[in-house]
């Protein structure tokens, strides 16, 4: 597809998906009912858990496309990497701003070592570390491989720590006030969720292609420059 | 197979006797295990913290710390007068070269971490002697995934204009299984009980140290690449 | 053909080091490639070696095109820089057993014990390289580029920084290479060291040759006022 | 001509969006607290907070990329 049908697919998506967010906020405000023991508070878990979703399924579709680059050294594999890094950041971000928002509430406090959130906080230091290698080498292919190998690292790390956290946690039990979700979550409250995660995901999808649009019309502009100074 | 054993033995000698002549990460990670065990004292109020309790902690984050401080220079021996061009361009596999850098990496962290124990169990008076062995194969497990990431990072940060202010941003996120699993265990032998209880911990360990040394060794060549 | 490029191209970025090069090189031929810094002279030197990807481009060797990322073709080449490969704080014999043993050479002592000898450093075998003098280096560093007997040899920039001692030693060896079996790239800005060994000249400016000849027929002098004018009229 | 049109669109929306979304989260709020007068009204400014933030991140992120666009589109078109 050409760099202009991209953008023109992301820009829709993403205008499907900021519509679709009105309509999440709605359902979350007007429809869904009141969870019983975290009240109001807990209307922050149908943007919280799309975020994380949203961030875990970047870094897997960074670390794959990570992967094939090294592999074939096509550039379009390495703008989408970055393209899903850049946006699990941005979603990573979401998630670690609102779960102390809804902690505090739920918990008491500000900050737990929730597997869930500790998981996006490490999840956010290794998309730091993607840009901060990237854009510290000299000669730009040389940071592209380094941050395929950061991308693809993490991803191969995250179950570890998943494993961890949630061992961590097991032995050291966290003021919990109230559980959060659990394998019988009401009917209108799982909608609502499904539908976080349909919006979150399409808004992630149309804002990616735009990213990955830009940096192909990036390399354009790379590759006429070089042209008129030679 | 011979000849890659040749090659990865020829560099691991290399680097040891490099190592000893110049003793510059020795004496560096040595006195690191050391002074750290006196501020931790310092700082540790002993009035209301038992160093027993705190013991496998400290000795983990000596491990992590001193650790970084000698792995991030492991390239810093191959660049005088371009060394590690001459390595690149022989017929060395680029896998040979790292797994030949975790080996050495591991014997000056592995002994930077037995050193901190025995530091740490004299200066904070805490016996370390209950599960000795089984606390010797936890920090082994731990010092060698510790080793094939930093490793790999150390050659990642070496390449960029940052160097190692880098590394820790990159290695330590990626550490938190083996802090958790590796200073969970080590607390508990520590404290006298059974090496089963610790045994799922130690397959935890194991799985990560392989999964790191696996993806070091098929990454490395990508990281080198000119 | 011995060394070949094909259409050699390496960029850094926006920067284009080498920009198109192609050459053929025969068995026993050796060419020497002119030009001032920055003409991209060690990065085409660099990508022939296979220390260096080329962005675009093949280089073969014996008419087989080599992939840098695999070494079984490794042994066919010996590179020697003006930045000796050498680790200061091993010896001089050391440091040659550790490259015999890199190219899995077969009875290494004798290897070693051979190569110093070529280079007139049999007795500094016990030395560590830090101790040497700068010549003494770069003639060790000279034995190892040849240890493992390579058809295909590069230079970059091998006199610069040399004592007469050391270059006498570094035209001896590189004249016993002139066996008709080996093919030899130098890279040098040194005009007068780097026509005495070459069987073919080339002047390479911002990333491409821009004249190419024989040595055997060149008037010295006229090349070496054919070579400023060509460089000035650049800068 | 068309690129142009498309241009206008992202970034521009995105915000529009933000803007409405901020203005519709506290009349919600409104409407509900009185329903649910008797518990706190920590909840709300939470809930309004994490909403926001949410809005505003996912804008200040399609802004940039159109930014950029903006000025990459601009220096090709030269």
């Amino acid at each position: 597809m050409s760099t202009a049908g991209v953008r023109r697919g992301g820009t829709a998506l993403t205008l499907i998906g900021l519509a679709g967010l009105i309509g999440l906020f709605w359902l979350s405000f007007f429809w869904v009912s009141t969870e019983v023991n975290q009240g109001v508070a807990q209307r922050i878990f149908y943007v919280h858990v799309p975020a994380a979703w949203t961030s875990f399924m970047a870094i897997g579709i960074s670390a794959l496309c990570s992967g094939v680059y090294l592999w074939l050294r096509d550039e379009r594999l390495d703008r989408a990497a970055l393209a899903a890094a850049e946006g699990g950041f941005v979603f990573a971000t979401i998630v670690l701003v609102t779960g102390p928002l809804w902690g505090k509430i739920a918990w008491g406090t500000y900050w737990t070592w929730e597997p869930r959130l500790t998981l996006t906080l490490l999840l956010w230091f290794i998309f730091l570390g993607y840009f901060m290698v990237r854009g510290s080498t000299e000669d730009p292919e040389k940071g592209k491989r380094f941050a395929a190998v950061v991308a693809l690292v993490g991803a191969i790390d995250i179950p570890f720590i998943h494993v961890s956290v949630l061992w961590f946690r097991s032995l050291h039990p966290q003021p919990v006030v109230a559980k959060a979700e659990g394998p019988t979550l009401p009917q209108d409250m799982l909608t609502t969720l499904l539908v976080g995660v349909l919006v979150f995901t399409v808004l992630f999808f149309g804002l990616f292609l735009m990213r990955y649009a830009l940096e192909g019309l990036r390399a354009e502009l790379q590759l006429r420059e070089r042209r008129t100074s030679s | 197979m011979s000849t890659y054993l040749r090659q990865l033995a020829a560099i691991v000698r290399k680097d040891l006797v490099l190592e000893f002549r110049s003793k510059d990460r020795l004496v560096a990670m040595g006195a690191f295990a050391v002074l750290a065990a006196v501020l931790f004292n310092f700082s540790l109020d002993n009035a209301s913290v038992r160093p027993r309790d705190v013991l496998a902690g400290l000795v983990w984050m000596t491990l992590v710390f001193g650790g970084l401080l000698g792995v991030g220079r492991t390239f810093h021996l191959e660049a005088e007068d371009d060394a590690f061009r001459g390595l690149m361009t022989s017929p060395a596999p680029k896998d040979a070269v790292y797994l030949a850098k975790v080996v050495v990496n591991f014997v000056l962290v592995y002994g930077l971490s037995v050193l901190a124990l025995g530091v740490f169990s004299l200066f904070l008076a805490v016996d370390v002697g209950a599960n000795l062995p089984g606390t010797l194969l936890v920090l082994a497990l731990g010092a060698l995934g510790f080793v094939a990431l930093s490793t790999l990072f150390a050659a990642v940060s070496t390449g960029t204009t940052m160097g190692e202010t880098l590394l820790p941003v990159l290695v330590f996120p990626l550490l938190l299984p083996m802090v958790v699993f590796g200073a969970g265990a080590t607390g508990r032998l520590i404290a006298g009980r059974p090496f089963a209880e610790v045994a799922g911990n130690v397959r935890v360990l194991g799985a990560f140290a392989v999964a790191a040394v696996a993806a070091g060794a098929v990454l490395f060549r990508f990281v080198v690449e000119e | 053909m011995a060394l070949e490029a094909r259409d050699l191209v390496r960029e850094y970025g926006s920067v284009v080091a080498v920009d198109g090069i192609d050459l053929k090189l025969a068995p026993g031929e050796a060419l020497t490639v002119f030009g001032p810094n920055g003409a991209g002279k060690s990065t085409l030197l660099g990508m022939l070696g296979g220390a260096m990807h080329p962005t675009r481009g093949t280089v073969s060797i014996g008419g087989v095109a080599i992939d840098p990322s695999v070494t079984s073709w490794r042994h066919r080449v010996g590179i020697l820089s003006h930045r000796g490969f050498l680790y200061a704080r091993l010896t001089a014999a050391e440091n040659l057993r550790f490259y015999a043993d890199l190219f899995g050479l077969d009875d290494p002592e004798a290897r070693v014990a051979q190569g110093l000898g070529r280079v007139g450093l049999t007795d500094r075998a016990r030395t560590e390289a830090r101790h040497l003098s700068h010549g003494m280096k770069q003639r060790l560093s000279l034995a190892r580029a040849l240890l493992h007997d390579p058809e295909i040899v590069l230079l970059d920039e091998p006199y610069t920084g040399l004592d007469p001692s050391a270059a006498a030693v570094l035209r001896n060896v590189l004249g016993e290479l002139k066996d008709g079996a080996r093919t030899v790239v130098v890279v040098t800005h040194n005009l007068r060291e780097g026509l005495a060994m070459a069987t073919r000249v080339a002047i390479q400016l911002r990333g491409r040759f821009v004249w190419e000849g024989a040595a055997n027929d060149l008037d010295a002098v006229a090349f070496e006022r054919h070579y400023h004018e060509t460089i000035e009229v650049a800068a | 001509m068309r690129s142009f049109q498309l241009r206008a669109l992202g970034p521009a929306r995105a915000l529009g969006a933000a803007v409405f979304a901020a203005v519709l989260t506290p009349s919600v709020l409104v409407a509900q607290a009185s329903g649910l007068g008797q518990q706190s009204l920590r909840p709300y400014w939470h809930v309004f907070a994490a909403y926001t933030l949410v809005i505003l991140l996912v804008a200040a992120w399609a802004f940039s990329i159109g930014r950029r666009l903006k000025d990459v589109e601009n220096r090709l078109s030269d």
